[in-house]
């Protein structure tokens, strides 16, 4: 059991640069506690390290594991894009703290947010982290609610303006719903298989039916996950939270909760397996249940975002089709061991491919700030905003407009590539219409992308406006900058990624039913196959 | 390994971006002289390292491995086909940038690096082998368009420039989704590589079913139709021409419309025989359809340069016309009638430019009789008709009779001259009234604004300079245009026996298809099920 | 379709016991889920709603505690004890944000947090 | 003659007799082309330097005579060419090719041929004949032009020489050219240049309007030929004159069924020729042409271009023997034509326009003899035509040219009597008794073989009692224009602009100025050697159908030709092959007397009503008839409202599509795409509503969709799911 706890490496590391983090943010040093921000780097830097050496396909520690691949790939991007978001981060909160104690205020400890937050952002990566290493459902509960809970808590943070209030409110108490769902999902699954454990679970299943009870859980299990990756129909919080919530958060919610959600989506559904039917495949309702999640959020994210002026509303609406277009890849599968037929793959690809564009964005808005009557400085909301941007700060607007190009899915930026690889997956998993509709919501979504672009680059700031001013955190025009760079850089590297995704994404295919008897301590086991058994008699 | 291709793609790079970091004083220098170089460069290559008597096979190839685990290449390679559009491509290039000089004033750098984008990925598209990077490049060039009409058009030149990107945008997704299909299907049969080499895929596409073919040609042409365009699927053009700047329509009638025919060529014929088959009469009507219409339409439009955007959807319903006909006099002509249509349509949109940067107007109720104050620009103007009109002398005839003719042969065997083929002989007597048509309209826009007597906006004559005649700038954009559609009109001989190599892989592999077709009627062939069964056996294999 | 047997609680041992079997528990407990939608739904006082959400979670925990004896192993009692003590930190966050928003509008009610919409 | 009556055609019984007749006396054997001499392809060549040469001028901005003199030099070469080239071919009836490049070039290997279209001409006695006048008369009228277009020296001048001789060139791809793609190519570039220069003043708006009106009908005639050719290709797998042939020729030998893709073709060149010969039903472009500058009218739109169709059908005859009923439409076209041009050439008032419809007119007549087996009568007439009709054009351009654009016979007389016009009026009255067919004159000879022949081809009678009254109306008319204008007393009024151009400012207030002393100015040297010597010709061309023994010069040429048919029903002097006689007369002969007779009638009823009596310019005896005529005449002077018809029942509906075609694809193709675009935000506007703001609704949307996902699984397993 000890060689298991490698596979903790990443995420104890992280919790340790927590601790220090918590404590450091105490610190009544100015220097100590702006070094918060340079220790969590560094400790994400450590992190993505150990994440890129942990166990692979092939080690025994990950035998057994639904995607024995996946950890290196996981633990390795989400520490990077954590890196991204922690530049963006920065200087989120206690800015008005700081400028009174630089003034002459003493410091009190009880009043400095800052050493937590970054403490709440460790954790939720933790929690993130976890998913990829979870093999039981509570685990997977737990690492799901590591993830959400800070969260909850830096959104309301994020900004002293009563809209961050109102999104904290709404992704809490929505959150907490959602998550109840999963729960009594969970319980349904434990209740119909007897046991947590997920591989386990897939023995159980096998290629053979679900059963009833297993089947509401899975239901469940998966409608609630979709709270986390802000899909149909749990997608209603996203463009208020997000609006809501300073830009930086904004974009950190925009990738967190949503690599957690689908991290767990990818253990549950793979913990169904992908080989049920005469041709492989989702037993046919979680195939019509994904495929309906899949389409309605693209659309419904698509079609909503088109009528809007707020930029992060937009974005929030993309994030929510973007999730359906990952959705797509669940719904195929990992398929043949090709990458360019492995939905899985492409799934976690287009996750790394919306974290850098999806950051790029929002650093944009992030860096930007105006000038609005009694609350004083603001950050930019509205197109009329960041119209003509890039005329005064062209850097900024050339990253706003190859973000929004490469969430466009133009070619040759990132997003083209990994909607390339979703729709590859998609049409050789026979998925001829969820591919289709992919392709006319990327379509629809051209619309208001466009508008942004448009609006950044080529129009002029309208009379009345004043001009947008840069917020002082340097980092976020930074972040902004190598986002925007990675979108075109990635592309020439693109073979390399592409290959780890498919290995992170190959699940573990051994033959379920021949292995069970290997596998020790399952005792208990005989008794739900046989439960199954007899339900299936019944019906 | 020829790096000359490649070198053509990244010299208007490299251009664009000296534009970018230079003065915006010499934005039009860098580009004028940057075009230049690479029209020179093209023509060198073309003539040099150009096997003109093996026309038919690919030359110049550079091939890279891009991303190996999908079979993506960079890989660019050209036939004669290809290489004279990179050639039309690069001509316009520089004829774009001088006309340009004094009609842009504002945010040069992006103009004229914009263009030189442009005229990258349309090389581009011209020279892959790679399907990915051939997409890549196709959709690519929406996005230099699509700065070029949003921020340098008229009036309602962002409406117009969305419409464009959209539209377009959204056939080519259905088309890629089309790609893919035919990339799965090949990879079954190709051992489970994927592979995106077209080359690869031509051998393989055609083995699937007739329904499969069907439905890829459908997505193929949604993507490829809209670009040409085709009826009814052509609103977006002659919006996106009314609104789009001088330089921007003519690279977009001389060049983008020809992407989708070349698609059309390159892709739908074939990837996918069967079903080309079987829906050409349906295309060609279409085409027909376009041809007379939008002729009609055409007539009635007051806005010059409305008439001669749906003036291309006529001309061009002649070209798919022409590849549909599936016979070599078809599809030469067709080839030919890219070239020709870019060289004559794009020098009217030059000197509607050039009338629109002297009056400020494109309305035939407010201009006309202009011979009598520009003699010069009345000249080409009606040298640019006669060539549109299809006079025989001038380029538009050669491949307007060529495509008229492969319809009219292609399925009338009963003569010597006939020609296996889906159309015949009606197809032709309809579309050969857009002839008439096109003498209608291009004729009455020849008589509102150039002949007549003299009128001119009523506002203008406050300006105390009276419009002068072309300068010798404006005169050496047309010149040379003008040459080539005498050239091409009077000699086109060795141009046609170029063509004729890469066209007839494709004629031949027709005549195979429809022998197949001939002796069984069972679309499923062996290979499409031994395809499968490896497949499925791979899948058991799995580890 | 019926999906589980009816495997009661008095065949795995008490026999004397009024028949309680799995079904009455998952009842109970698909109740709880229930009312707690409907509370978390219908009220507009954000604490109720948050102990709405509380009922919905210890629902949950019932129909493992449930599972756990009917699979006679302890994933799920295991499962909720995990499960009461997120609920706990929950509440704790809960409480936290209710003060602060508390503190913000001088209002709990759920209805006064509606200025972001479309 | 009461029998001639009732043969009256109906067209079935003909082609079936035609039929046999035909195919039995069609042409069974034919000869290829051997190499002609290099210096022959410089015919087409010197216009065309001609050309470059002029428009190299025009862009020197030449202000000098320059142009006129270089293209009168390289079209007298030409001409002279012609003629060497005439004494190569004819003596001995060779038939030969010269190649200048291979123009198109498709080798369609995989389908058995290549298309190989070469820029070649062919040579044999019809090309020859057409070539003389074509250069001859092009050289003559240039000369003539030197000097009536004198005014216009500059950017003008060289424009319409630039598009004179590039005509030239164009006709000589036309006559010349070895197949049908070069015969098409200078079909539409005569058809090119004769819009370019119909469009000469082209600040005038009706010139703008004939000549688009020109092209425009022209190019609905073209569409048939075009099919034609491709008709042609499917056909026999070549264009060349040489391989169609010689196909024939093998196809009439062995006897063969002709096939039914033969048949069709003369169909569609008959539509080409038809409305480049200004036939019905496509004559009405050719009146309003005279919009041009009167030497355009008298050499593309009297004597060479308009006479392409005959050419044409005289050319692809093998084809027209072989399809009697194609030939018979072609005779009605022509005669009915002839009738109705006639007809309203009576009642006009503007001389050109007269002479155009007699140009219409005659055309028809060819067009007539064509359809009668007569190629050469047609041809005969073709030539004849050229030179009278000429010769009247550049006279009334004379008078035009001196009388400051008056062109109203009402309002010019006794122009002859007036100083320095003693030639202009010789000319015209040699072109008048030629057009009306006095006796002896070219017209007559070539007109009567035409009529005769009408006569005696069975079916054909009534044709040839048109084909008489029209000789009779066009006596009647062309002297009405000779006894108005250039007899009678002395009387004239100018006209109102120069040369109907629209001249600069100052030019014009300068003119206004001089209205009040007006003087005629009469012609110089050039015009009236011209005319002169056009004059001279007109006479001496009569002698030419006393040559040779196959009804004269022109029919040896044509016999020579692969145009040459041997009718069955032919009347030739002396020995009418068993058709009936005409007042027991070998039909010739009496067609002598009756058409002579008739001619005279027509310039009696002329001298009548128009000089006899008459005292001024604008009134003569006419008057009081054309109101007893009443409603008849008003319609023969607007010209039977042929042109109103057309616009109401073509031009009219077509536009209306037009309009409907643009309303449809503004509002429903872009509608629908515009739809499509909508259609997402109207979608959104639908559940935007779901996203209001207040959570607890958002909670009862995931509760709802959760369910709906529940039920939906819920469904789909309880219809045979796997669960």
């Amino acid at each position: 059991m000890i060689e298991k706890l490698q596979l903790l490496h990443p995420e104890i590391a992280l919790f340790i640069t927590t601790c220090v983090v918590m404590i450091l943010g105490l610190s009544k040093s100015y220097t100590l506690r702006k070094s918060c921000a340079i220790v969590t780097a560094i400790g994400l830097v450590i992190t993505a390290w150990l994440g890129a050496i942990s166990p692979t396909a092939g080690d025994d520690a990950v035998r057994g594991a639904l995607f024995p691949g996946l950890l290196p790939y996981a633990k390795t991007l989400i520490p990077i894009v954590g890196l991204l978001l922690l530049a963006m981060l920065s200087g989120t909160v206690d800015r008005g703290l700081e400028q009174s104690v630089s003034r002459g205020k003493i410091f009190d400890p009880i009043r400095a947010t800052r050493g937590e937050f970054y403490a709440f952002f460790l954790f939720s990566l933790t929690g993130v982290m976890l998913c990829a290493t979870a093999d039981d459902l509570i685990w997977l509960f737990l690492a799901l609610e590591l993830t959400s809970l800070p969260t909850y808590i830096m959104v309301a943070m994020s900004s002293r303006r009563l809209r961050a209030s109102e999104a904290g409110v709404k992704y809490f108490f929505l959150g907490a719903f959602g998550a109840a769902i999963f729960l009594y999902g969970f319980a349904l699954i434990y209740g119909a298989f007897g046991t947590t454990n997920l591989p386990e679970i897939r023995v159980a299943i096998g290629a053979g039916p679900v059963g009833a009870v297993g089947m509401v859980g899975f239901v469940m299990a998966i409608v609630g996950i979709a709270f986390k990756i802000a899909a149909f129909p749990m997608h209603f919080y996203t463009p208020d939270v997000y609006q809501g919530a300073a830009s930086p958060v904004s974009g950190f919610l925009a990738f967190a909760p949503k690599a957690a959600g689908f991290l767990a989506l990818m253990m549950i559904v793979g913990t169904i397996g992908w080989s049920h039917g005469a041709g492989g495949g989702l037993p046919e309702e979680i195939r019509t249940l994904l495929w309906v999640m899949a389409a309605l959020s693209m659309t419904v994210g698509n079609v909503l975002a088109l009528l809007q002026t707020s930029v992060k509303r937009m974005l929030a609406y993309s994030s929510i089709a973007h999730s359906g277009y990952m959705l797509v890849g669940l719904v195929v599968g990992p398929g043949r061991s090709d990458i360019a037929n492995n939905g899985v793959a492409a799934m976690l690809f287009y996750l790394l491919c919306y974290g850098v564009m999806n950051v790029g964005a929002f650093a944009v808005l992030a860096s930007l700030q105006k000038r609005a009557g009694e609350d004083g400085l603001v950050e930019v909301d509205t197109l009329d905003d960041i119209r003509g941007v890039a005329r005064q700060y062209p850097w900024l607007g050339w990253a706003m407009v190859l973000s929004i190009f490469s969430m466009i899915g133009f070619p040759p930026l990132l997003g083209f590539w990994g909607k390339l690889m979703l729709l590859t997956s998609a049409i050789s998993g026979d998925e001829i219409a969820l591919a289709l509709v992919l392709a006319v919501n990327s379509a629809i979504a051209g619309w208001y992308y466009l508008r942004i672009a448009r609006a950044t680059w080529l129009e002029r700031r309208p009379e009345h406006m004043d001009a947008p001013l840069l917020t002082p955190v340097v980092s976020r025009r930074v972040v902004a900058l190598v986002s925007a760079g990675a979108v075109v850089a990635m592309v020439v590297v693109i073979a390399p990624l592409q290959r780890a995704s498919a290995r992170a994404g190959q699940p573990d295919a051994r033959p379920s039913l021949v292995e069970q008897i290997d596998e020790p301590d399952v005792s208990p086991e005989i008794e739900p196959v046989a439960m199954r058994d007899s339900s299936r008699d019944e019906g | 390994m020829s790096l000359i291709l490649l070198s053509l793609m990244v010299l208007p790079l490299i251009g664009a971006a000296f534009i970018a970091f230079n003065k915006a004083e010499w934005a039009k220098w860098l580009g004028l002289g940057w075009s230049l170089i690479t029209f020179i460069w093209s023509v060198i290559a073309a003539l040099a390292f150009f096997d003109w008597s093996d026309s038919g096979s690919m030359q110049m190839i550079f091939r890279r491995e891009w991303i190996p685990s999908i079979g993506v290449d960079f890989s660019l390679g050209v036939d004669a086909v290809a290489l004279l559009l990179i050639l039309l491509t690069t001509l316009l290039g520089p004829i774009c940038m001088a006309a340009s000089f004094t009609a842009i004033n504002e945010r040069r750098r992006l103009f004229y690096a914009s263009l030189l984008v442009l005229q990258a990925a349309m090389t581009g598209v011209f020279a892959s082998r790679d399907l990915a990077l051939f997409y890549f490049c196709f959709e690519f060039t929406l996005a230099p368009m699509y700065v070029l009409i949003n921020l340098y058009g008229s009036t309602n030149r962002q409406a117009a420039a969305t419409k464009f990107f959209l539209y377009t945008f959204t056939g080519s997704l259905i088309a890629l989704a089309g790609f893919l299909y035919t990339g799965w299907k090949v990879s079954l049969w190709n051992g489970g590589l994927w592979s995106f080499d077209i080359a690869t895929l031509t051998e393989y596409a055609s083995r699937m079913s007739a329904t499969e073919q069907t439905w890829v040609m459908f997505a193929l042409l949604a993507g490829f139709a809209v670009k040409v365009p085709l009826f009814p699927v052509h609103t977006w053009l002659p919006l996106a021409h009314t609104e789009a700047p001088t330089a921007g329509s003519v690279i977009l009638a001389g060049v983008l419309l020809k992407l989708g025919t070349y698609g059309i060529f390159r892709f739908v014929l074939p990837f996918t025989p069967v079903a080309v088959l079987q829906y050409a009469p349906a295309i060609a009507i279409l085409s027909i359809i376009g041809i007379i219409y939008a002729g009609l339409i055409c007539w009635v439009q007051r806005d010059v340069k409305k008439l001669v955007a749906y003036s291309s959807v006529s001309h061009l319903g002649f070209c798919v016309l022409g590849l549909v006909a599936l016979n070599s006099a078809g599809m030469v002509g067709s080839v030919m009638y890219m070239v020709n249509h870019g060289l004559s349509t794009g020098a009217l949109f030059l000197l509607i430019g050039f009338m629109y940067e002297r009056y400020h107007t494109r309305s035939l109720n407010e201009v006309g009789g202009l011979a009598s104050r520009m003699p010069i620009w009345a000249f080409f103007m009606v040298f640019f008709t006669l060539a549109s009109v299809g006079l025989p002398g001038l380029n538009g005839f050669v491949s307007e009779f060529l495509c008229m003719l492969g319809a009219y042969q292609s399925g009338a065997t009963w003569g010597v001259g006939g020609t296996a083929g889906p159309l015949g002989p009606w197809f032709a007597v309809f579309a050969a009234t857009g002839v008439i048509v096109s003498a209608i309209y291009l004729l009455f826009m020849v008589g509102r604004i150039v002949f007549g007597p003299l009128q001119e906006p009523a506002d203008h004559h406050a300006h105390e300079v009276l419009p002068t005649d072309l300068s010798v700038r404006e005169i050496s954009t047309l010149a040379p245009l003008a040459i080539l559609c005498l050239v091409l009109g009077v000699y086109p001989a060795p141009l046609l026996i170029a063509l004729e190599g890469p066209v007839a892989e494709t004629v031949a592999m027709y005549d195979e298809v429809r022998a197949n077709s001939a002796i069984a009627e069972a679309p499923p062939t062996v290979d499409t099920i031994e395809g499968e069964s490896v497949v499925l056996l791979e899948r058991e294999d799995l580890p | 379709m019926t999906t589980l047997e009816l495997t009661t609680l008095a065949q795995s041992g008490a026999e004397a016991l009024a028949p309680i079997t799995l079904y009455h528990y998952l009842f109970v407990s698909a109740v709880m889920f229930a009312i707690g939608v409907i509370g978390f739904l219908s009220r507009r006082n954000m604490i109720i709603m948050f102990l709405c959400t509380e009922i919905m979670f210890q629902a949950a925990g019932l129909a493992l505690i449930a599972f756990s004896r009917l699979h006679f192993n302890h994933s799920g009692d295991v499962f909720v004890i995990i499960v009461l003590t997120v609920a706990a930190a929950e509440a704790a966050l809960a409480l936290g944000l209710v003060v602060y928003l508390f503190r913000r509008k001088g209002s709990l009610d759920a209805l006064q947090w509606a200025q972001l919409s479309g | 003659m009461l029998d001639l009556l009732q043969n009256l055609p109906t067209l079935t019984t003909l082609a079936a007799e035609g039929a046999d007749a035909a195919q039995s006396a069609g042409m069974t054997s034919y000869e290829f082309p051997g190499v002609g001499k290099d210096w022959m392809g410089l015919i087409p060549l010197m216009p065309l330097i001609s050309c470059v040469l002029c428009g190299l001028f025009w862009f020197l901005g030449v202000k000098s005579k320059l142009p006129a003199f270089t293209t009168v030099l390289f079209l007298g070469v030409s001409f002279v060419l012609t003629v060497a080239a005439y004494f190569q071919i004819h003596p001995e009836g060779l038939v030969q090719r010269v190649m200048w490049f291979n123009w198109l070039a498709l080798d369609t290997a995989s389908e058995g041929g290549g298309l190989y279209i070469d820029f070649a001409f062919y040579f044999d006695s019809l090309t020859i004949l057409w070539m003389l006048f074509v250069s001859g008369l092009a050289t003559l009228i240039a000369l003539y032009a030197s000097e009536y277009m004198a005014d216009d020296k500059g950017p003008g001048y060289c424009r319409f020489f630039f598009a004179f001789s590039l005509f030239v060139f164009a006709m000589s791809c036309l006559v010349m050219g070895d197949n049908l793609v070069l015969l098409f190519l200078g079909w539409e570039g005569v058809g090119l240049c004769s819009y370019l220069l119909i469009g000469y003043y082209f600040k005038k708006p009706s010139a703008v309007e004939a000549a688009k009106k020109a092209f425009i009908m022209n190019r609905i005639g073209d569409l048939g030929l075009l099919i034609g050719i491709m008709m042609t290709w499917t056909q026999f797998g070549s264009l060349e004159y040489s391989e169609i042939f010689s196909q024939i020729a093998d196809l009439n030998a062995s006897g063969e069924e002709i096939p039914w893709a033969i048949t069709i073709i003369p169909y569609l060149f008959m539509i080409g020729a038809f409305g480049k010969s200004a036939q019905l039903p496509l004559y009405t472009w050719l009146p309003d042409a005279m919009e041009g500058p009167t030497p355009v009218s008298a050499l593309i739109h009297a004597a060479t271009m308009v006479t392409a169709g005959v050419y044409l059908i005289a050319r692809m005859y093998p084809f027209f023997v072989l399809n009697p009923t194609a030939l018979a439409i072609v005779a009605w076209i022509g005669g009915l034509t002839a009738l109705l041009a006639a007809t309203i050439g009576m009642a006009q008032f503007d001389i050109k326009r007269i002479m155009a419809y007699s140009t219409v007119s005659q055309l028809g007549y060819m067009f007539l003899g064509l359809g009668v087996l007569t190629s050469a009568g047609g041809a005969f007439h073709v030539f004849t035509h050229a030179f009278f009709k000429a010769t009247l054009f550049l006279c009334c351009g004379a008078v035009m040219h001196g009388f400051a654009g008056q062109l109203d016979l009402r309002k010019l007389s006794g122009v002859m009597k007036m100083k320095g016009w003693g030639i202009v009026g010789i000319a015209m009255l040699v072109g008048c008794i030629n057009l009306a067919g006095l006796p002896f004159t070219a017209g007559f000879f070539s007109k009567d073989m035409i009529i005769a022949e009408a006569f005696v081809t069975p079916g054909f009678g009534l044709l040839g009692w048109i084909a008489l009254l029209t000789a009779g109306l066009t006596a009647y008319y062309t002297f009405r224009v000779f006894f108005r204008v250039f007899i009678g007393p002395v009387e004239y009024e100018p006209g109102d602009d120069h040369h109907g151009a629209e001249e600069s400012q100052d030019h014009h207030e300068e003119e206004a100025h001089d209205h009040g002393h007006f003087h005629p100015h009469a012609p110089g040297w050039a015009i009236n050697a011209v005319l002169a010597i056009l004059a001279v010709a007109s006479i001496l061309v009569a002698g030419v159908y006393f040559m040779g023994d196959h009804g004269g010069w022109a029919g040896s040429m044509v016999h020579d030709s692969t145009a040459y048919y041997e009718s069955p029903y032919a009347a030739h002097d002396g020995e009418a092959h068993g058709s009936p006689a005409l007042f027991g007369l070998d039909p010739h002969k009496a067609m002598y007397y009756i058409s002579g007779v008739v001619a005279l009638v027509g310039i009696l009823f002329a001298w009548f009503l128009h000089l006899a009596g008459r005292k001024t310019a604008a009134t003569s005896r006419a008057d009081a008839l054309k109101v007893k005529l009443g409603p008849i005449a008003r319609a023969a002077e607007n010209k039977w409202y042929v042109d109103e018809i057309y616009n109401a029942i073509i031009r009219v509906p077509l536009l209306v599509a037009s309009h409907i075609f643009a309303l449809i694809d503004k509002l429903i193709v872009d509608g629908l795409v515009d739809g499509a675009g909508w259609l997402p935000r109207g979608v959104a506007k639908g559940l935007r509503p779901s996203q209001n703001g207040i959570f607890q609704n958002y909670a009862t949307g995931m509760a709802g969709g959760l369910a709906l996902l529940l039920i939906i699984v819920w469904a789909m397993s309880m219809t045979g799911g796997s669960g």
